[in-house]
C-alpha cells in the first residue's frame, strides 16, 4: 500500500529533542519535570495517534533531506518500529515519574543534566524506532551512545568513569568500526540503504562477503550485547537504577536488537539469508549467548548485574527469534521486545526501589526483605515470571512464539536451547523471590513494618507489573503488529 | 682611433690600478694598511676606467650619448665622495672596535 | 648575454653563498652575503634582465644588507656554524 | 642534522638534475618559453600600451593585477614588523641625557625634571651614544637629496629604461635609511616620523588599487587603465602609459614607506629611541 | 661522452641554479643559528630566481626595452631581437618577496633573541626543553 | 549578477586593509568595523558567486581587460566556489570572535592585527579564485606572510615555530615556484588552462614529470602532510588563539584545494594517475599520515596541540581521498574541505574561548569544565563529534564518501585507517571529556553539590555566539550534503572519473 | 672593441674573485668589509662595462648609478655596528 | 612630576644640528635639483618637465635644510669656485697617492718599507665642509687615511709610513683654508 506522507513521526521524534531547551533554562524542579512529563505524554500520544493508521497496514513516511544520493533522512513508521515506539514511549512516562522518585529519594546531583539527557536518549530511541534506511538508523543510534554516556556516569566517580570508558570502548567502537564499514559496503553493492521488506542487498553476492557483512553487523550493533561483545552492559549497571531501567532494559539494548532486526529482515531479508543459511550461523551465536549468559547469571550476587546478565540472555531470544528465519519464531522475537521490556524493567524498579529504601544491592542482603516491601517484591515476582517464560504473564506469550518458530524450522537444537534457557531462568530467580518472602534475613529486615520506597517509585513499577500481566490477556496490539510486520 | 687608443690606455690604466689595489688587498699585512690600496687604488681605478669608457662613448655624439656620458661623470662624483667616507667609517670602525694597528716586525695578520 | 663573463660571475655567486653560510661570524656573514646580492646583480645585468639588475642592486645594497645588519645588531655575532 | 640535510639536497639535487636533461638548451631563442605567450608583449607593447619598457608595460599593465598583490606583499612584510617588534609606549619614557657639546659631560635627567640650560650648547643623546662623526655625517648630508631625486627619476622613467615603482620606492627608502644610519634614529624619525612612514605604505598600495578601482567605477575591468581615457587627455593608448605612471607612483610610495618602516622598526627593536 | 658534454655545456646556467639551491636549502636544513638559516632561505630563494631568467635568456637579442621608440613608433618588433620579458616581471614579484620575507624572518629572528637570549637553535630548544 | 563579482571577492577585503591600517594610525575605533566590513562584504560577494554558479553562470574576470593567456583572469567554478564561501565564512565569525581576545592581549595593536587578518583572508580568496599559476604565488605569499606574523604574535615558543614555518613556508612555495617554472619552460605559458592544452603532447617529459613532483612536495610542505608535517604542531598550537583558529582550519585546507586544482587543470587527471601511476602510493602516504597524525595526538597533554596533529591526520584524509581516484572519493576530499575547515574551526574557536577564560588548554586544566563552561564545552563536543564522524554532523558525511571510496576503489588500508582513527578520535575526546566532566575527585558527590554547584565562567558572549553558530552550521551542513554534493561538486567531477 | 671590454670585465671579475678571498677569508669582519667594498666599486664599472658590451649603456647606466650611490650604505651600516657596540660616554648625574 | 614630561616621547627633542630653512636654499636646491634631473632624465617633453619640477619641489621640500645649513649669500659661491680650484691640485695628489701605494703594493719587500703609525694634530679649519674635504683629501692622498675628526677639531690620522705622516697638516690644509676662504 501506498506510504503516508506525515509529519507525525517527526514530531513524536522531535518533542523530547524539543524540550531540551526549556528543561536546561528552568530552575525550578517542579516545572522542569512537569515539562518531562508534558513531553512523554504528547510523544505516547502522537505515537498512538499514528497506531491505527499502522493498524490498517499502512506505512507513514516523512523525508527531511537527501543527504547522499539514494540515501535520504527519511523516517517511516511500520509495524516494527511501531511496536518498538509504542513499549519505548509508554515506558518513558512511567520511567520520568519513577525517576523523579529515585532521583529526589537519593538527591541525586546534576538532575538537570539528567533529564536533559534522558530525553535526548528516548528522542534516539523513537528515531530509531521509525527510521526508513539504515543511514537514518545509524545516525540515531549512534546519537542514542552519546546521549547515554552521561547517564551511565552520572555519578562522576571512579568506578563510573570506568564504565563509561567501557561503555563507549564497545559501543563506539563496534559501530564506528564494524557498522560504518559495513553499511557503506552494503551501499556500495547495492546503492540504497532503505530498507524493503526483501531486504535490498543484491541476491547475487558471494556467501562470503554476504556472511562477513552479516556478521559485522550483528556484532557492530554492540548494543545488542550479543557474546562475546556483551562486557559493557554489567559494566553499564553503575548508572542510577531508572537510566538501568530504560536504557537497559528498553532504549539501549533493545534498540540494538531492533537493528539487528532490521538489519535481517529490511537489509538481507529473510530469503536471502535462507539461501546461504546465514540464519542458522546467527542462531548459533544467539544461543550461545542465551545460554552462557544464563548461566553466568547464575552465579551473580549484585541484583543489578544478575539483571543486566538476564538481560543479556533475553535479548539474544530477540536475536534469535529472527535468526529462525521461521514466520512464528519472528513474531516470538518482535513480541518479545515489548514484553521482556515491561517484564525486565518492572525487575529494575523493584531493585532500584530497594535501593532507594534500603540501600542494599547484593541479593545476600535481601533475604527476607518480603515482609518488609511486600508490593515491590510481589511485582518482582511478576517481573521474574515474565522473564521466565510463565503464564499468565506476557513473557509466556513471547516464548511461546518462539517455541512455534522453532518447531516451525524444524530447529531443534534451538528448541532445547530456549527450554533449558528457561529453567536457568528459573533457577536464578526463583531463590531471590523465595528468600525475600520465605526466609528471615539481618536485623534491619526484620522488624516486620512494611516500608516501602517512595510512591513516586512505587507506582510506577505497579503500573508496569500490572501491565504485564495485562498483556499476557490482552496483547492484540504487540500480537497484530509483529504479525504485520512479519508478513 | 687616437680617441680608441686614448679608451684603451684609460682603461688598461685604471685596470692596473684596481689590480694594484686588490693586490695591495690580499698582501698588506693588516687591516688599516689594507685599507689604503682598497680605498685609494679603487677609487683611482675607477676614476680612469670610467673616464675612458665615458670617452669611448661620446661618439656619436648626440645629446643622448653626452647626458649618459655626464652620468657617467655623476658616477664619478659620487664614488669620489662616497669612497673616502666608506674607507674613514671602516677605519673608525676598526679603532673603536679596539683593533692594534699592525706595527713594523708584527706577524702579518 | 655574455657567456664568458657569466661563467665567472657564476662561480663568484657560488662562492660568495657557499662562504656566506660558512662564516663562523653573522655580522660577516652578512656582510658577505652582501657581496652576493652584488653578483646577483651582476648575473642579471648579463643576462639582460635589466630591471631584476636594478631592483637586485637596490635592494641588496640598499635595504636588505643593512636589514641583516640592523638585526644582527640587535641581536648576537655569536654563532656555531 | 647534517646528514638528514645532505640527504634531502642530493635528493633534490638528482630529480633536478633529471628534469635539467630534457630542458631545452640556455638561451635557445626557439624554446617554447620564448615563442608562446612573450613575443606578444614585446611586439605589442609600444602599439598597446606605448611603453618601450617591455618589462614595465608587462608588469604594471598585462600583470598588473600580480603586482597589485607583490605591492601588498611588501606592505604585509611592514605591518608585519611592525606588530612584532613594535614596543607600545606604555612605558614611562627613559631617563633624558644631554651632553655639552664642547665638553663632552653628559646630563642625565631625572624623571620629571626639566632641561633648564641653552638648548644649542647641548645635544640630546642615549644610553648607546656614539661620538659624533663629521665626515659620515656631512657627506650623507650632501648624498642624500641626490639619492631622492635618483629614486624620483626612476620612479617616473620606469616606461623608458629600466626602473619604475619598486627601484626608485626602494632607493627613495634607502635614502631615510641612509640618513639614520650617519646621523642618528632621531634625525631620520624628525624628517619622517613613524605615522608618515606607516600611513605612506597603505596610501602608496591604494593608490594602485584605488586607480584599478577607479576604472571599474569608469565601466571596465578592474586596472583596465583604458578607461582613464576619460580623465586623462592623450586617448586609449596613453591612457594606458598614464594608468601604468600612476601605478608605479603608488608602488614607489608603498616601497618607501614600508622599507623605511621595516627599518625603523628593525634597527630599533621597535622602541623607536636609538638604533644602528 | 661528448654528448654528455655537450648536453651539460649547453645548460650550464642550469647548473649553477642547482647548485645554488643545493647551497640554500642545506644552509636551512643543516645549519643551526638562526639568521644562517635565514642567509640559506635566501640563497635558496636567489636561485629559483636565477633559473627563472635563465629562461628567458635569448641568444643575440638584446634587453627588453624597445629601442627608438619615438623616432619610428610603428616599426615593427621582432620579438627574437628582444629577451623574454615575461620571467622578469615573475622575478621583480619574487624579489619583493623574497625582500619581504626576509624583513618577517628578521623580525621573527629578533623576537627569538629577545625571549630566548640567544640564536642557536639548539640552546633555545634546550631552554624550551628545561625552563 | 554582477559582472565583476570574482575582482570584488578580492579587492573588497583589500582595499579594506589599508583602510584599516590607516585607521590604526588615525581612528583606531574605526579597525574593527572595517575589518568586519571587509569579512562581510566578501561574504557576501562569496555568496553571490555561490548562486552565479548554481544559476550557471561562468564567473570569469579578466583583469586589466586582457585575454588569457597573456592577462591575469580569475575563474569560479563548481570546484572553488564552496571553498570561497567556507574561507569567507569563517574568516567573518572568526573576526568576530576574535575581538575580545584582541582587546585584551594586545589592544595597541588592534590596527595591525586586523590589516594582517584580513590581508591573510584575501590571499586565500585569492589563491581559490585564480586562474594564473604564478599569480596563485603571489597570493600563496601574501597568505603566508600575514600567518607568519600573525603565528609569531603569540607567547613563549611562538617566535621559533614561526620562524620554523617561515622556513619550511618559504620551501614550499620555492618548490611550487620551481615547479610553475618548469611548466613554463616547456610550454610557455602561465595560465592554468594553456599550460594544460600545451602540456598534452608532452607528457612524456622528464621536465614535467619533476614539475609535478616538486610541485606536489611543495604544496604538501604547505599543507603538513605527513612526512613535512613537522612545523605545523608548533606553529598552530603557540599562536594566539584567534590567529589559530583562523590558520589552522583554512591554511590546509586551501592547500589541499591547491593540489586539486593543479592537478585537475594543470596536469590533468590522465597525467597524475595514468601516466605517473602515484595514487597507489600516494594513498599509502596518506595512511601513513593519517596514522601517524592520530597517534601522534594521541601523545599530547595539551589540547590544542592534540588538534593540530588531527588536522595532520586531516589532511590525509583528504590527500588520500582525493587519490584514490574515484568519484566517491574525489567528492569525500572535496567535502572534506568544507567540513574539516569547519570542524577544525569550532574546536579551535572551542579552545580558544577556554583559552581566553583559562590562559592555557592543558588538560589537567580543562577539569570541571562541563560545569563552569557548559556553552564552550557543548560546542566542542559537538565538533568533536564531527570530527569522530557522527551523524548528522558533517564530518560523517565527508568520511562517508571518503569510505566510500576507498571501497570502490579496493584501498582497504586507506579505509582501516580512517576507521582507525576515527576511534582514536572517540578516545581522544572522550579523554577530554572526561577530565571536563568528571571532577577532581573528592568534590564530586554530596548534596552540597547539587544544582549549579560551581560558578559559571564563560567565555565573553562575543566569543560564544561565533562559536556556537560554528556548531550550528556543522550540522546543517551535514543535513545538507545532498545538496551541496549534488549542485556543487558533482558538477566538479571530471569525465574521466567514472 | 666588443672584444677588449670583454677582456676588462673578465680581468675585473678576476679581480673580485681575489678581492672574494679576502672577503671569505680575512681574519676579521673588518677585513671582510674592506673586501666586499672594493668589490662594490669593481661591481659598478663592470655594470657599465655590461652596457657596453650590450650596446644599450644609457639604460645601465642608471643601475651603475644606482649601485654607486646605494653601495656605501650597507658599509657604513656595517661599521656603525662597531661604533655603536663600542660607545664609550661619560655620565654625569 | 610635569605631566608633559611623562606624555613627550624621547623623540620630540630639539635637536641641536636644526637650522633655519631659508628661502634661499629651497630655491637653490630646487635648481640644484631639476639640473640633475635634467641630467638625469635626458627627456624634454612636457609630461616629463612637468615630472622633474615636481620630483625637485619635492626633495627641496623634504632636505633642502640638508644641502645647505644656511642662507645662500655669495660666500656660499666664493666657497664653490674655491673648491673647484682645489679639485685640480687634488687630482694631481690623489695621482700620487695611487702611484706611492701601487709602489708599495707591487714592491716585494712590502712589510719593510710600510711602518704604520697614528698621528694626531689639530686643524686650524672651522667649517664643517672644510673639514669634511681636508678628512676626504687625507684619504685620498698618499698613505693616510682619516680615522677619526673629533669636536675639537683633532684629527686621527693612520699613515702607512713614515713619508706619508711627516707631510701631515702641510699644504693641503693651507690650500683648503683658501679655496674655503679660512685664512
Amino acid at each position: 500500500m501506498e506510504p503516508l506522507p506525515s509529519l507525525k513521526p517527526l514530531l513524536a521524534v522531535l518533542v523530547s529533542l524539543g524540550v531540551v531547551p526549556i528543561l536546561m533554562s528552568s530552575r525550578s524542579a517542579n516545572v522542569r519535570e512537569a515539562w518531562t512529563f508534558g513531553a512523554a505524554g504528547l510523544k505516547f500520544l502522537l505515537v498512538l495517534a499514528m497506531l491505527p493508521t499502522v493498524l490498517e497496514g499502512r506505512e507513514l513516511v516523512c523525508t527531511l533531506a537527501e543527504v547522499l544520493p539514494g540515501v535520504a533522512f527519511r523516517l517511516r513508521v511500520d509495524a516494527l518500529g511501531m511496536l518498538f515506539a509504542l513499549v519505548a514511549s509508554s515506558l518513558w512516562i512511567i520511567t520520568s515519574a519513577y525517576s523523579i522518585g529515585y532521583m529526589r529519594g537519593l538527591q541525586e546531583h546534576g538532575q538537570t543534566r539528567y533529564f536533559c539527557f534522558f530525553a535526548l536518549a528516548l528522542s534516539a530511541t523513537i528515531g530509531a524506532a521509525f527510521s526508513a534506511n539504515l543511514f537514518t538508523l545509524y545516525l540515531f543510534y549512534e546519537m542514542l551512545s552519546f546521549a547515554t554516556y552521561p547517564l551511565v556516569t552520572h555519578h562522576q566517580d571512579a568506578e563510573a568513569r570506568r564504565s563509561g570508558r567501557k561503555y563507549l570502548l564497545y559501543i563506539v567502537g563496534s559501530s564506528i568500526g564494524l557498522v560504518l564499514p559495513a553499511m557503506i559496503f552494503s551501499y556500495h553493492l547495492s546503492g540504497t540503504l532503505e530498507f524493503t521488506s526483501q531486504g535490498f542487498l543484491p541476491r547475487a553476492g558471494s556467501p562470503v562477503l554476504l556472511g562477513v557483512l552479516l556478521f559485522m553487523f550483528l556484532f557492530g550493533f554492540a548494543k545488542a550485547a550479543v557474546m562475546p561483545l556483551h562486557a559493557w552492559l554489567p559494566a553499564a549497571m553503575v548508572a542510577p537504577t531508572p537510566v538501568s531501567a530504560l536504557l537497559h532494559a528498553v532504549a539501549v539494548v533493545k534498540v540494538g536488537v531492533f537493528c539487528i532486526l532490521r538489519v535481517l529482515t529490511g537489509v538481507f531479508g529473510l530469503d536471502l539469508l535462507a539461501s546461504f543459511h546465514l540464519g542458522a550461523a546467527v542462531a548459533c551465536v544467539a544461543a550461545f549467548t542465551i545460554i552462557v549468559a544464563s548461566l553466568i547469571a547464575l552465579t551473580q550476587n549484585e541484583l543489578k548485574r544478575l539483571l543486566a546478565f538476564s538481560t543479556i540472555g533475553q535479548l539474544s531470544y530477540i536475536v534469535l527469534g529472527a535468526a529462525l528465519l521461521s514466520p512464528k519464531a519472528l513474531v516470538g522475537g518482535m513480541v518479545h521486545i515489548a514484553m521482556h521490556a515491561f517484564g525486565k524493567i518492572t525487575l529494575f524498579f523493584c531493585a532500584g526501589a530497594i535501593y532507594v529504601a534500603t540501600r542494599k544491592k547484593y541479593l545476600s542482603d535481601l533475604v527476607g526483605i518480603g515482609k518488609r516491601m511486600p508490593v515491590t517484591m510481589a511485582a518482582f515476582f511478576v517481573g521474574a515470571l515474565s522473564v521466565i517464560g510463565l503464564p499468565p504473564t506476557g513473557g509466556f506469550l513471547s516464548k511461546w512464539y518462539l517455541v512455534l518458530g522453532t518447531l516451525q524450522a524444524h530447529q531443534w537444537p534451538m528448541l532445547l536451547v530456549i527450554l533449558s534457557s528457561s529453567l536457568l531462568n528459573a533457577a536464578y530467580f526463583f531463590p531471590i523471590v523465595y528468600r525475600a518472602f520465605f526466609f528471615q534475613g539481618d536485623q534491619s529486615l526484620s522488624d516486620n513494618t512494611t516500608q516501602e520506597a517512595p510512591l513516586w517509585c512505587l507506582v510506577p513499577l505497579i503500573i508496569t507489573a500490572v501491565c504485564t500481566i495485562l498483556f499476557f490477556f490482552y496483547p492484540f496490539p504487540f500480537l497484530r503488529l509483529a504479525e504485520l510486520a512479519g508478513l | 682611433m687616437v680617441i680608441a687608443l686614448l679608451v684603451i690606455v684609460c682603461v688598461v690604466a685604471g685596470l692596473l690600478f684596481f689590480a694594484g689595489g686588490t693586490l695591495g688587498l690580499l698582501r698588506f699585512p693588516d687591516f688599516y694598511s689594507r685599507l689604503h690600496p682598497a680605498g685609494k687604488l679603487d677609487t683611482m681605478g675607477a676614476l680612469m676606467v670610467l673616464l675612458g669608457l665615458g670617452l669611448h662613448q661620446l661618439f656619436p655624439l648626440t645629446l643622448d650619448s653626452v647626458l649618459t656620458g655626464l652620468k657617467l661623470m655623476l658616477i664619478l662624483v659620487f664614488i669620489f665622495l662616497a669612497s673616502p667616507t666608506a674607507t674613514h667609517a671602516i677605519m673608525d670602525a676598526g679603532f673603536r672596535a679596539g683593533l692594534e694597528p699592525w706595527k713594523k716586525g708584527d706577524p702579518r695578520r | 648575454m655574455i657567456w664568458q663573463l657569466d661563467l665567472l660571475i657564476l662561480t663568484l655567486v657560488v662562492l660568495c653563498g657557499i662562504g656566506a653560510l660558512m662564516i663562523r661570524d653573522l655580522l660577516g656573514a652578512a656582510i658577505l652575503f652582501g657581496a652576493y646580492s652584488f653578483m646577483m646583480c651582476l648575473l642579471w645585468a648579463i643576462m639582460g634582465a635589466v630591471d631584476v639588475a636594478f631592483t637586485e642592486a637596490s635592494v641588496g645594497a640598499g635595504v636588505s644588507t643593512v636589514f641583516f645588519i640592523a638585526a644582527v645588531y640587535h641581536t648576537t655575532r655569536r654563532t656555531k656554524d | 642534522m647534517k646528514a638528514l640535510g645532505l640527504i634531502i639536497v642530493a635528493l633534490v639535487g638528482a630529480i633536478l638534475v633529471y628534469a635539467t636533461i630534457d630542458f631545452p638548451p640556455f638561451g635557445d631563442p626557439e624554446s617554447p618559453a620564448s615563442l608562446h605567450v612573450s613575443p606578444r608583449y614585446l611586439e605589442k607593447t609600444l602599439e598597446e600600451t606605448a611603453v618601450p619598457n617591455a618589462v614595465t608595460s608587462v608588469l604594471a599593465d598585462y600583470r598588473s593585477f600580480d603586482t597589485m598583490f607583490e605591492t601588498t606583499v611588501i606592505f604585509c612584510a611592514g605591518v608585519a614588523c611592525f606588530l612584532l617588534l613594535r614596543v607600545p609606549r606604555r612605558r614611562p619614557p627613559a631617563p633624558r641625557q644631554f651632553r655639552h657639546r664642547l665638553t663632552g659631560l653628559t646630563f642625565r635627567i631625572k624623571d620629571g625634571g626639566e632641561f633648564v640650560l641653552p638648548v644649542r650648547e647641548f645635544e640630546p643623546v642615549d644610553s648607546i651614544w656614539t661620538p659624533y662623526d663629521l665626515i659620515i655625517e656631512t657627506i650623507c648630508r650632501y648624498l642624500i637629496p641626490f639619492i631622492q631625486i635618483f629614486g624620483l627619476y626612476v620612479i617616473a622613467h620606469g616606461h623608458y629604461s629600466p626602473g619604475g615603482g619598486f627601484q626608485g620606492g626602494v632607493i627613495l627608502g634607502a635614502s631615510i635609511i641612509l640618513l639614520s644610519v650617519s646621523h642618528n634614529l632621531r634625525t631620520a624619525l624628525k624628517r619622517m616620523g613613524e605615522k608618515t612612514s606607516a600611513l605612506f605604505s597603505p596610501l602608496g598600495v591604494l593608490i594602485y588599487t584605488g586607480t584599478g578601482v577607479l576604472c571599474l567605477v569608469l565601466g571596465y575591468n578592474f586596472l583596465d587603465y583604458q578607461a582613464l581615457a576619460a580623465l586623462l587627455p592623450g586617448g586609449p593608448i596613453m591612457a594606458r602609459s598614464h594608468g601604468i605612471f600612476l601605478v608605479e607612483v603608488g608602488v614607489g610610495m608603498a616601497v618607501m614607506g614600508t622599507m623605511v618602516w621595516i627599518f625603523k622598526n628593525l634597527a630599533s627593536r621597535g622602541r623607536y629611541d636609538e638604533g644602528l | 661522452m661528448e654528448e654528455i658534454l655537450g648536453l651539460v655545456i649547453a645548460r650550464y646556467n642550469y647548473w649553477i641554479y642547482i647548485t645554488l639551491m643545493m647551497v640554500g636549502l642545506y644552509g636551512m636544513i643543516a645549519k643551526n643559528n638562526l639568521v644562517k638559516k635565514i642567509v640559506g632561505m635566501n640563497i635558496f630563494q636567489t636561485a629559483i630566481i636565477l633559473f627563472y631568467v635563465s629562461i628567458g635568456v635569448k641568444k643575440g637579442a638584446t634587453i627588453p626595452i624597445i629601442e627608438h621608440s619615438h623616432d619610428v613608433a610603428h616599426q615593427a618588433v621582432r620579438a627574437a631581437d628582444y629577451i623574454n620579458p615575461l620571467p622578469h616581471v615573475l622575478m621583480l614579484t619574487a624579489i619583493v618577496v623574497s625582500v619581504a620575507t626576509l624583513g618577517v624572518a628578521l623580525a621573527v629572528a629578533v623576537t627569538v633573541y629577545q625571549r630566548h637570549q640567544t640564536l642557536e637553535e639548539d640552546e633555545i630548544l634546550k631552554q624550551i626543553r628545561e625552563p | 549578477m554582477n559582472v565583476h563579482y570574482p575582482a570584488l571577492l578580492v579587492i573588497i577585503p583589500l582595499l579594506a586593509s589599508f583602510f584599516i591600517s590607516a585607521a590604526g594610525w588615525l581612528r583606531p575605533v574605526w579597525c574593527f568595523p572595517l575589518a568586519v566590513a571587509a569579512m562581510a562584504g566578501s561574504l557576501l560577494v562569496s555568496l553571490g558567486l555561490l548562486v552565479d554558479v548554481l544559476l550557471g553562470i561562468p564567473g570569469l574576470y579578466w583583469f586589466g581587460g586582457w585575454p588569457p593567456p597573456w592577462g591575469i583572469y580569475y575563474r569560479v567554478d563548481h570546484l572553488n566556489t564552496l571553498v570561497l564561501v567556507i574561507i569567507a565564512a569563517v574568516g567573518f565569525v572568526n573576526l568576530m570572535a576574535a575581538r575580545p581576545t584582541v582587546e585584551r592581549d594586545f589592544p595597541e595593536k588592534a590596527g595591525p592585527f586586523y590589516t594582517l587578518y584580513v590581508l591573510f583572508v584575501t590571499g586565500l580568496l585569492g589563491m581559490v579564485v585564480t586562474g594564473d599559476a604564478f599569480n596563485l604565488y603571489v597570493l600563496l605569499e601574501i597568505a603566508a606572510i600575514t600567518g607568519y606574523a600573525l603565528i609569531a604574535l603569540g607567547k613563549g615558543r611562538a617566535a621559533l615555530s614561526s620562524l620554523h614555518y617561515i622556513f619550511m613556508g618559504t620551501i614550499g612555495a620555492c618548490f611550487y615556484l620551481l615547479g610553475v617554472g618548469y611548466l613554463y619552460i616547456v610550454t610557455g605559458s602561465l595560465n592554468m588552462e594553456d599550460i594544460s592544452r600545451l602540456l598534452q603532447p608532452l607528457h612524456g617529459s622528464n621536465v614535467v614529470i619533476v614539475a609535478f613532483v616538486i610541485m606536489m612536495v611543495g604544496i604538501w610542505l604547505k599543507m603538513g602532510f605527513f612526512p613535512l608535517h613537522a612545523w605545523l604542531p608548533n606553529a598552530y598550537t603557540y599562536a594566539p588563539s584567534p590567529v589559530s583558529s583562523l590558520v589552522a582550519p583554512l591554511m590546509t585546507k586551501v592547500m589541499v584545494y591547491v593540489m586539486i586544482r593543479m592537478i585537475l587543470t594543470v596536469f590533468t587527471l590522465d597525467y597524475a594517475f595514468l601516466v605517473l601511476k602515484l595514487n597507489d602510493a600516494v594513498v599509502w602516504l596518506a595512511v601513513i599520515a593519517i596514522v601517524a597524525g592520530s597517534l601522534l595526538a594521541l601523545a599530547e597533554k595539551d589540547v590544542k596541540r592534540m588538534l593540530t596533529y588531527i588536522v595532520v591526520a586531516e589532511v590525509g584524509y583528504m590527500v588520500g581521498g582525493f587519490w584514490l581516484g574515484n568519484r566517491a572519493g574525489f567528492t569525500g576530499a572535496v567535502l572534506h574541505i568544507v567540513n574539516d575547515a569547519l570542524m577544525t574551526f569550532c574546536l579551535f574557536l572551542a579552545v580558544g574561548n577556554i583559552i581566553h577564560v583559562k590562559g592555557n588548554s592543558r588538560l589537567e586544566s580543562l577539569s570541571g569544565l562541563f560545569r563552569t563552561m557548559p556553552w564552550t564545552m557543548g560546542a566542542l563536543v559537538v565538533g568533536a563529534l564531527s570530527i569522530i564522524g557522527v551523524p548528522p554532523t558533517c564530518g560523517f558525511f565527508s568520511k562517508w564518501y571518503l569510505l566510500l571510496g576507498a571501497i570502490q576503489s579496493g584501498h582497504y588500508g586507506f579505509l582501516a585507517a580512517l576507521l582507525g582513527s576515527s576511534l582514536v578520535g572517540v578516545v581522544l575526546f572522550f579523554r577530554i571529556f572526561e577530565i571536563g566532566y568528571f571532577e577532581p575527585l573528592g568534590a564530586s558527590h554530596g548534596p552540597a553539590h547539587g544544582e549549579g554547584g560551581a560558578a559559571v565562567r564563560e567565555a565573553p558572549l562575543g566569543m560564544l555566539v561565533p562559536l556556537w553558530i560554528t556548531a550550528l552550521s556543522l550540522i546543517l551542513v551535514g543535513l545538507y550534503t545532498g545538496e551541496i554534493v549534488g549542485r556543487v561538486i558533482r558538477h566538479a567531477i571530471p569525465e574521466m572519473m567514472l | 672593441m666588443d672584444h677588449f671590454f670583454l677582456g676588462c670585465g673578465l680581468f675585473l671579475g678576476f679581480l673580485m674573485m681575489l678581492s672574494l678571498y679576502r672577503g671569505i677569508v680575512g681574519p676579521t669582519v673588518l677585513d671582510r668589509m674592506i673586501g666586499v667594498n672594493a668589490i662594490g666599486t669593481k661591481t659598478t664599472v663592470l655594470l657599465i662595462l655590461i652596457g657596453l658590451l650590450y650596446h644599450r649603456l644609457d639604460m645601465f647606466v642608471d643601475i651603475a648609478l644606482a649601485y654607486a650611490l646605494l653601495n656605501f650604505i650597507a658599509v657604513l651600516a656595517a661599521s656603525r655596528y662597531f661604533q655603536k657596540r663600542k660607545g664609550l660616554y661619560e655620565e654625569l648625574f | 612630576m610635569k605631566k608633559d614630561a611623562a606624555e613627550q616621547p624621547q623623540l620630540e627633542l630639539p635637536l641641536v644640528q636644526e637650522e633655519k630653512r631659508s628661502g634661499s636654499a629651497y630655491g637653490a636646491t630646487f635648481i640644484m635639483m631639476l639640473g640633475v634631473w635634467c641630467l638625469l632624465s635626458g627627456k624634454f617633453d612636457a609630461l616629463h618637465l612637468t615630472l622633474g619640477v615636481l620630483s625637485s619641489a619635492l626633495v627641496s621640500y623634504f632636505s633642502a635644510d640638508l644641502l645647505f645649513s644656511g642662507p645662500i649669500t655669495g660666500r656660499t659661491f666664493r666657497t664653490f669656485f674655491g673648491f673647484l680650484g682645489y679639485l685640480p691640485w687634488l687630482l694631481y695628489q690623489i695621482l700620487r697617492a695611487a702611484l706611492h701605494v701601487m709602489f708599495l703594493t707591487f714592491h716585494p719587500r712590502m712589510l719593510e718599507l710600510i711602518d704604520p703609525q697614528v698621528i694626531r694634530f689639530r686643524t686650524r679649519l672651522k667649517s664643517d665642509l672644510a673639514q669634511v674635504t681636508f678628512a676626504n683629501s687625507i684619504t685620498l692622498t698618499p698613505g693616510t687615511v682619516t680615522i677619526y675628526v673629533d669636536f675639537h677639531r683633532d684629527f686621527s690620522v693612520h699613515a702607512i709610513d713614515q713619508v706619508s705622516a711627516a707631510g701631515l697638516p702641510g699644504e693641503m690644509e693651507r690650500r683648503i683654508a683658501r679655496a674655503f676662504g679660512e685664512d
